[in-house]
C-alpha cells in the first residue's frame, strides 16, 4: 500500500471518529453526570438526520438543516427527559436498559409512521462537495475535512464548556457529588434536563452531518449506538476526553482494519479465503479492541477506578 | 390493514375455518412491514394486492403478515399460515435468508411458494422443489446481466465490491461468471456497513476503469453518495436494487447516469405494464417499484393458475403455473426447468424527470436468460 | 402458601391448559405458540440466574443462545448430509439425535459463558454490560461471515431432530418436550436459589466485601453462575432451533439478548417464574399487537415502559407484591 | 511467649502525594487485645484494609501465623483464618439475619460449590449460624430481613459472622460505633471473653471500651505510629496526649 493511500485512510478514520465522537459525548456525559445508560441515545441520533432532511427538502439550506437537526434532537431529547429518563435516575441499570430499549421502539415507529418506510434525501450542500488537493497530492472530499474540523471544534468547545463556565463546574460537581452540588442551590432537575438535552443535540447534529452521506432511514441509530457505547467503554464512562481518544481510537482501527487485513492475510493464503477471513476479522476487530482495553483496564482508558 | 385485522379476528375465533367456495384459494404472504426493510415488502404487496383486486376475483383470500425482517419470527408464521389459516400458497417474503428459513419446510408440506422477491441458489440447485416457483429472478441473474454489460461497454478492469454475507459472494461471483475483463480489486465490506471512504481510497488507488457493487437497501445510498463526492469518477454498474424507484430519491443526483440492470423498468412497451404503473400510480400516489412489479406479477401468475385448475389438485394446479399463461409487465416470461425465470435482463440508466429520479432502460444485457444452477435440480 | 406461588400455580396451569384447549380445538399453531414461550422462557430462566441471583447483567446472552443453536445445526446438518463433522484426529460424525445435540449445546455453551464471563467479569457494572455485549457481536459477525455453516443465510434443517420414544414432529410432543425440560430448569433454578451456592452468590451480589471477608471469592461464585446461566440458555438455544428447524447468526444479535433480557424484566427480575410470565405475556402481545397495526411496535415499547417505570418487581411483582424473604 | 499470631513490618501506602501510611509496624500475640487508636484521617482503615487484603502495601510485609501474606487477596487471608468486621456494615441487607450467618458457616467450611440441598436445611451449617447468633444475643432475629436491624444490631450480626469462621485472628474495625452506652457495655463484656479464643485487633474511638480492654494500645497519628504499649504509658505518653489534645480531653 502506497503511503499516500495509508495517509488517506488514517484521514478517513479520524473522520469516522470525529463522528463517533459527537455521538459518544452526549452518552458519556449522560452517563457521567446522571448514572444513566441510554439505549435511545441513536434514536436522537436518528431524529436529527430526519429534522435534517425535512428542513433541507423545504428550504434548501444545509445550515438551516443543521439547526434544525440540534433543535429537534435537543427538544426531543429534553422531552424525554421530563416525561421518562428523569424517573430512571435513581433505579438500576437493568431498569435503565429495558425502559430505554422501549425508547428506541417507539422512536423508530413512530419516525416510520410520520416520514414512511423509505428513506430520505439530505446532501451535501454544493459549497462542500467534491474533493480538493491536499499537500501531497492527496485528493480528498471538502466534506469529510469538514466533519473533522466540526468534531475538533465540539471537542474544543466541550472542553472549553466543562473547564471554563459556570455550567460546566456544575456538570464536574454533579459528576462526583449530587448531594453536594443540591445543597449548593443548584435546581439538579434543571441541570439535567440541560445535560440531557445537550448530549442530545450533539448527537442530532452527528446525525444530520453523518446524514448528508449516509442514508438518512429508519434504524440508521442502532448500529451508531452500539459503536458509541464501544467507544465511551474504551475511553472510560463519564470522561469526555476518553470518549474523543476512544472514538479516534476505534475509527482509526475500524478503517485501517477493512483496508490492511485482507491484503494481510493475502500474504500466506490464498487470495479469495484471505479476502474472507480479512473481512470477518476486520468486523470483529473493534469489539476485540474493546474486550482486550477492557481485561487490561477494567474501567477503560480514562474512567475512574471502580 | 383492515383486510388484516379482519383476517386475524376470523382466524382467532376457534371455529373451524369456513368452507372456501370451491376453486378458492387461500395465500398466506409473510413479508417485511416494519422496521427498516419494511419498504421492499410494502411494495411487494401493494403491487400483489392491486393485481387481486383488478382481478375481480373473490375467490382468492390474501393472509398478509409482517415478518420483521427476522428468520425466526418467519419461520413462525409459516407455520401458522400454515397449521392454523390453512393456506394453499405462501408468497411474500424478500430476503434470502428468511427464504432458506421458510421455503424447504412450506414446500415439503406440501405448500406452493412463489416467491416475489428472493432467489438464493441453493433453492435453484440441488435444492429446488417442485413446488416452488420463483417469479422474479435468480439471485445471480441480475449481477450476471451486470458483468455482461460491463463486456459491452468495454470495461477491463473492474473493480468490484460487496458486503460479507453469502448473497454479497453470490453477487461478485455471478459479476465474474460473464464478465471477461481483469480485476483491479476485490473487496467485501460489513454487512450493514454505513461509511465506504476506505473503500473508495483503495478504488481510487487500485487502478480500476470501473467499479461494481452489490449493496443493497442504505448501504448502497451511502456508498453513491459517498463516491459521488469523492471525485472518483469511474463509471458505476450494479444491480437494480441500489437504484430502484423507492430509494433513487434519496440517493438524489448523485446516482445520475449510472447504469444498473434489471428484469423491469416502468418504460417497457407493453399494454400489461402501461396499465400497472398506471393503475399502481392511481391507487397508491407513487411510482411502482421493481418490487411492486414482482408482488404483481407474481399475483397474475397465482390467477392465471387459478382459472386454469383447482388447487386442491395439485399436480394440474402445478402444471397450470408452470405454464405461466398470464402477461407479464416485463413482457416475455417463461419458467426454466428448476421453475426459476428465463428472462430478457436489461441495462437502464438513472436519469431524472422533473424533480423525479428514475430508470430509463438503454439496452438488453442478456436475453431469455436463465440461471446457472438449473443442471443441478433434480424434480 | 404465598401469593407468588398461587400466581405461579395459576400460570402453570395456564401453560397446561392452553394447549390442551388447542389440541381439542385442532389449533396446532397454538401450540407452535406454546412452545415457542417455553423455549424462550428457557433462555430467560437461564440468564435469570445471573442476572436475578448474581446481579451479573449479561446483554451478550445471545451468545450462548446462539451457541447452542449452531451446536444443533451443525451436528444435524452433518448427519443428515452423511459427512462426518471432522476426520482428524478422530473421526466424529453428526447427530439428529436429541439428548446428544442437548449435551453437546449445553457443554458448548457452557465452555463459551467459561472464556466470555472469566475475561468479563474483570469489570463490573456498565462495563460489564458492555463487555458481554462486545462478545456476542464478536460472536455475531463470524457468524455472518463464516461461510462454511452458510454464513447470514443460516442453515436448514429439513427435518426435527429425533428424541427416543417420541414423535417429535408432532407438535404436542415436542411441546411436552420442551415443558419437561422448563420444568427441569425451573426445579433446577429454585434449589440452586436456595443452596449454599444460590445463598453465596446471593450475597456476593449485595456486597462482595461480606462474601470475601468469610474466604469465599466473589469472582468464582460469579463464574460458575455465570457458566451455569449459559448453559441453561444454551440448551433453549438447540430448542428454539429444533423448533424454527432452522439456525441463523440472528441468534446472536444484539436484539436477541435485549429480548431475553425484556422477558426476565417484564416478568420479575430474581422471580423463579418470571422468566415465563415474561415469555408468555411478550408472545401474546407480538400476536395481538401485530394484527392491530403495523406500526405495533409503538404500543410494544410503551407497554413495556409502563411496565418499567409503574410496575418495578415486573408482572410477577405486580401480582404477587414484594419478594418474600424466605428464612 | 512465641511467635506474634499477626505481624505489620514496615508498611507504608500512599495514594499519589498523601502518604496514608508510613513504615508501621504492629504485631498482635496470642491471647490479647490490641487497640489501634487515633483520630480521624490518621490512616486507620488504610491499615485495617492492608491487613484484610482490601490493599496491596507500597512496601514493608505482613505476616499471619508465621506465613507471608502480603500478596494474597482478601478471601484468601479469611480462608487462613483471619476475620473482619466492618466499620460501614457490610451485610446482604435483602438476606434474612440467618442466612447472614450461615454464610460465615460456610466460608467457615471452606467452600460454597455445593448446588443442591437448601442451605437453611443443612444441619451442620444451621447449628453453627445460630450458635454464634446467640453468643451475641441476635438469636431472636434470625428471621428478620437484615435491612429491619438497627445499626448497633448490624454491628452485632458483623461479630457474629465473624464468630462463625472461627478464626485465628479477628480485626475489628470500630464494632462499638453507634451502639450506645448499654450495648457497648454488653459488647466489651463479650469481646473481654472472646479474647481467649483469638486475639483481637481492636481499632476503636469509644475509650472507655479501649482502656477496658486493650492489652496494648498503638497510636496512629499522620499516617505513623507514635506510640505502642500497655495503657497507663500509652495514658502517660507526652506525645499521645499532645495529638489528642481537644479531641480527647
Amino acid at each position: 500500500m502506497s503511503p499516500i493511500l495509508l495517509i488517506e485512510q488514517v484521514l478517513n478514520g479520524l473522520q469516522f471518529g470525529m463522528m463517533l465522537f459527537l455521538m459518544s459525548a452526549g452518552l458519556t456525559l449522560v452517563f457521567g453526570v446522571m448514572g444513566l445508560i441510554n439505549l435511545a441515545h441513536g434514536s436522537l441520533f436518528m431524529i436529527g438526520a430526519f429534522a435534517a432532511a425535512a428542513v433541507a427538502a423545504a428550504t434548501g439550506s444545509f445550515l438551516l438543516a443543521l439547526v434544525a437537526s440540534l433543535a429537534a434532537a435537543a427538544a426531543a431529547g429534553a422531552l424525554v427527559e421530563v416525561l421518562v429518563i428523569r424517573r430512571l435516575y435513581a433505579r438500576d441499570h437493568l431498569d435503565q436498559v429495558l425502559a430505554t430499549f422501549a425508547l428506541i421502539l417507539i422512536f423508530s415507529e413512530g419516525t416510520r409512521w410520520v416520514f414512511g418506510s423509505f428513506p430520505l434525501f439530505l446532501n451535501i450542500p454544493p459549497y462542500l462537495s467534491g474533493p480538493v488537493t491536499l499537500p501531497g497530492g492527496i485528493e480528498y472530499p471538502l466534506y469529510r475535512l469538514t466533519l473533522i474540523a466540526v468534531g475538533g471544534l465540539v471537542a474544543l468547545g466541550l472542553y472549553l464548556l466543562i473547564t471554563r463556565t459556570r455550567l460546566g463546574i456544575r456538570i464536574r460537581a454533579g459528576e462526583s457529588d449530587r448531594e453536594m452540588i443540591a445543597a449548593l442551590g443548584v435546581d439538579i432537575q434543571r441541570l439535567y434536563t440541560l445535560v440531557f438535552a445537550l448530549g442530545a443535540a450533539l448527537a442530532g447534529l452527528a446525525g444530520a452531518l453523518v446524514g448528508a452521506i449516509q442514508s438518512v432511514q429508519v434504524g440508521m441509530g442502532e448500529p451508531v449506538l452500539i459503536l458509541a457505547f464501544v467507544v465511551i467503554v474504551i475511553g472510560g464512562i463519564g470522561s469526555v476526553k476518553g470518549a474523543l481518544v476512544g472514538a479516534l481510537l476505534v475509527g482509526v482501527t475500524d478503517t485501517l482494519g477493512r483496508a490492511l487485513l485482507p491484503g494481510f492475510f493475502g500474504l500466506f493464503m490464498e487470495p479469495s479465503a484471505a479476502m474472507s477471513m480479512g473481512s470477518s476479522l476486520a468486523s470483529m476487530l473493534i469489539y476485540i479492541l474493546m474486550a482486550v482495553v477492557l481485561i487490561a483496564k477494567p474501567s477503560g482508558l480514562y474512567g475512574a477506578t471502580v | 390493514m383492515t383486510l388484516k385485522s379482519l383476517l386475524l379476528a376470523a382466524s382467532v375465533a376457534a371455529m373451524p375455518v369456513a368452507a372456501l367456495a370451491e376453486g378458492a384459494v387461500k395465500v398466506g404472504m409473510i413479508t417485511t412491514l416494519s422496521g427498516g426493510g419494511a419498504g421492499l415488502g410494502i411494495d411487494v404487496r401493494d403491487g400483489f394486492m392491486l393485481a387481486v383486486k383488478q382481478s375481480g376475483n373473490d375467490a382468492i383470500e390474501v393472509v398478509i403478515e409482517d415478518d420483521q425482517r427476522k428468520p425466526d419470527i418467519a419461520v413462525q408464521l409459516a407455520d401458522k399460515m400454515i397449521q392454523s389459516e390453512k393456506v394453499d400458497v405462501l408468497t411474500g417474503i424478500i430476503w434470502s435468508n428468511l427464504a432458506m428459513a421458510v421455503v424447504p419446510g412450506a414446500t415439503a408440506q406440501g405448500k406452493f411458494y412463489l416467491s416475489p422477491n428472493a432467489g438464493p441458489s441453493a433453492l435453484a440447485g440441488k435444492g429446488c422443489h417442485k413446488n416452488y416457483f420463483n417469479v422474479a429472478w435468480q439471485n445471480d441473474n441480475l449481477h450476471e446481466a451486470a458483468g455482461a454489460y460491463a463486456n459491452s461497454a468495454g470495461y477491463k478492469n473492474s473493480f468490484i465490491l460487496a458486503p460479507n454475507y453469502p448473497a454479497g459472494k453470490d453477487a461478485l461471483t455471478g459479476y465474474k461468471r460473464q464478465y471477461g475483463g481483469g480485476l483491479a480489486g476485490e473487496v467485501f465490506t460489513q454487512l450493514g456497513q454505513t461509511d465506504y471512504a476506505s473503500e473508495i481510497a483503495q478504488i481510487r488507488a487500485s487502478g480500476a476503469d470501473s467499479v461494481f457493487f452489490f449493496l443493497p437497501g442504505g448501504m448502497g445510498i451511502s456508498f453513491l453518495k459517498q463516491y459521488a463526492d469523492s471525485g472518483v469518477d469511474l463509471p458505476v454498474v450494479g444491480p437494480a436494487f441500489s437504484f430502484d424507484q423507492g430509494i433513487l430519491q434519496a440517493v438524489g443526483a448523485a446516482a445520475l447516469g449510472v447504469k444498473n440492470t434489471s428484469q423491469w423498468n416502468k418504460d417497457i412497451d407493453n399494454p400489461a405494464n402501461a396499465a400497472f404503473v398506471a393503475s399502481f400510480q392511481a391507487e397508491y400516489g407513487r411510482l411502482p417499484s421493481l418490487y411492486a412489479s414482482q408482488g404483481f406479477d407474481t399475483a397474475n401468475l397465482l390467477l392465471s393458475a387459478m382459472a386454469k385448475a383447482d388447487v386442491k389438485d395439485t399436480d394440474a394446479f402445478r402444471a397450470a403455473l408452470e405454464a405461466a399463461d398470464f402477461a407479464s409487465v416485463r413482457g416475455n416470461f417463461a419458467f426454466g426447468s428448476n421453475h426459476h425465470p428465463v428472462q430478457n435482463i436489461y441495462v437502464r440508466e438513472v436519469i431524472q424527470e422533473g424533480d423525479v429520479f428514475t430508470n430509463k432502460i438503454i439496452g438488453t444485457a442478456l436475453e431469455n436468460h436463465a440461471d446457472v444452477y438449473a443442471a443441478d435440480c433434480k424434480m | 402458601m404465598t401469593r407468588e406461588t398461587v400466581v405461579n400455580a395459576a400460570l402453570t396451569l395456564g401453560l397446561l391448559i392452553v394447549p390442551m384447549w388447542a389440541l381439542m380445538a385442532d389449533e396446532p399453531f397454538i401450540i407452535t405458540l406454546a412452545t415457542r414461550v417455553a423455549i424462550l422462557a428457557l433462555a430467560g430462566v437461564g440468564l435469570n440466574i445471573a442476572l436475578g441471583l448474581g446481579g451479573l447483567v449479561s446483554l451478550g446472552h445471545a451468545a450462548f443462545f446462539g451457541l447452542g443453536g449452531y451446536a444443533m445445526g451443525i451436528l444435524a446438518s452433518h448427519a443428515q448430509s452423511y459427512t462426518p463433522l471432522i476426520t482428524w484426529p478422530v473421526g466424529i460424525e453428526g447427530t439428529t439425535s436429541m439428548p446428544l445435540i442437548w449435551l453437546v449445546a449445553v457443554l458448548a455453551a457452557g465452555l463459551g459463558a467459561l472464556v466470555i464471563g472469566a475475561l468479563s467479569l474483570r469489570t463490573s457494572g456498565v462495563y460489564f454490560i458492555m463487555i458481554t455485549l462486545a462478545f456476542g457481536q464478536m460472536l455475531y459477525y463470524f457468524a455472518i461471515s463464516w461461510p462454511a455453516y452458510g454464513g447470514e443465510d443460516g442453515l436448514s434443517i429439513y427435518l426435527r431432530n429425533g428424541f427416543p420414544g417420541l414423535n417429535t414432529l408432532v407438535p404436542i410432543q415436542f411441546l411436552a418436550l420442551c415443558y419437561g425440560l422448563l420444568a427441569i430448569a425451573l426445579i433446577l433454578s429454585a434449589r440452586l436459589a436456595a443452596s449454599p451456592f444460590g445463598l453465596a452468590l446471593n450475597a456476593a451480589r449485595q456486597s462482595a466485601a461480606r462474601v470475601q471477608a468469610v474466604g469465599l471469592s466473589p469472582y468464582r461464585l460469579r463464574l460458575v453462575a455465570f457458566v451455569i446461566s449459559g448453559m441453561i440458555t444454551g440448551l433453549a438455544g438447540a430448542l428454539f432451533a429444533d423448533l424454527n428447524r432452522f439456525v441463523s447468526p440472528t441468534m446472536f444479535s444484539w436484539q436477541t439478548s435485549g429480548e431475553i433480557m425484556v422477558f426476565v424484566i417484564l416478568g420479575g427480575v430474581g422471580r423463579l417464574f418470571g422468566p415465563v410470565a415474561g415469555a408468555a405475556v411478550f408472545i401474546i402481545l407480538e400476536h395481538v399487537l401485530g394484527g392491530i397495526s403495523d406500526y405495533w411496535h409503538i404500543y410494544l415499547g410503551a407497554l413495556l415502559l409502563l411496565i418499567v417505570l409503574f410496575a418495578r418487581g415486573g408482572l410477577i411483582g405486580l401480582l404477587a407484591g414484594k419478594a418474600a424473604h424466605h428464612g | 511467649m512465641g511467635d506474634p499470631i499477626l505481624s505489620v513490618q514496615g508498611v507504608s501506602k500512599s495514594f499519589g502525594a498523601l502518604a496514608a501510611n508510613r513504615d508501621i509496624s504492629l504485631d498482635l500475640r496470642a491471647g490479647e487485645i490490641h487497640a489501634l487508636i487515633g483520630p480521624n484521617g490518621a490512616g486507620k482503615s488504610t491499615l485495617i484494609q492492608q491487613i484484610a487484603g482490601g490493599l496491596r502495601p507500597d512496601s514493608g510485609r505482613i505476616r499471619f501465623l508465621g506465613q507471608d501474606v502480603t500478596h494474597l487477596g482478601p478471601a484468601r487471608r479469611a480462608k487462613l483464618g483471619l476475620a473482619r468486621s466492618f466499620q460501614v456494615s457490610a451485610l446482604a441487607m435483602e438476606d434474612t439475619v440467618l442466612q447472614n450467618a450461615l454464610l460465615g458457616a460456610l466460608g467457615a467450611r471452606g467452600g460454597a460449590y455445593r448446588f443442591f440441598g437448601a442451605a437453611l436445611k443443612d444441619a451442620g451449617l444451621r447449628q453453627a449460624a445460630e450458635e454464634a447468633l446467640s453468643r451475641v444475643g441476635l438469636l431472636d432475629k434470625a428471621a428478620l430481613q437484615t435491612a429491619t436491624l438497627s445499626h448497633g444490631e448490624r454491628r452485632q450480626l458483623e461479630v457474629a459472622i465473624a464468630l462463625t469462621l472461627r478464626p485465628k485472628a479477628f480485626v475489628m474495625d470500630e464494632p462499638m460505633a453507634g451502639l450506645g452506652t448499654a450495648g457497648s457495655q454488653q459488647l466489651t463484656a463479650f469481646l473481654d471473653g472472646l479474647r481467649a479464643e483469638a486475639p483481637i485487633l481492636l481499632v476503636e474511638h469509644d475509650m472507655d471500651a479501649v482502656f477496658a480492654l486493650a492489652d496494648r494500645i498503638s497510636v496512629l497519628v499522620y499516617g505513623q505510629i507514635i506510640a505502642t504499649g500497655p495503657c497507663d504509658d500509652i495514658r502517660a505518653n507526652p506525645d499521645v496526649r499532645r495529638a489528642y489534645l481537644g479531641e480527647e480531653a
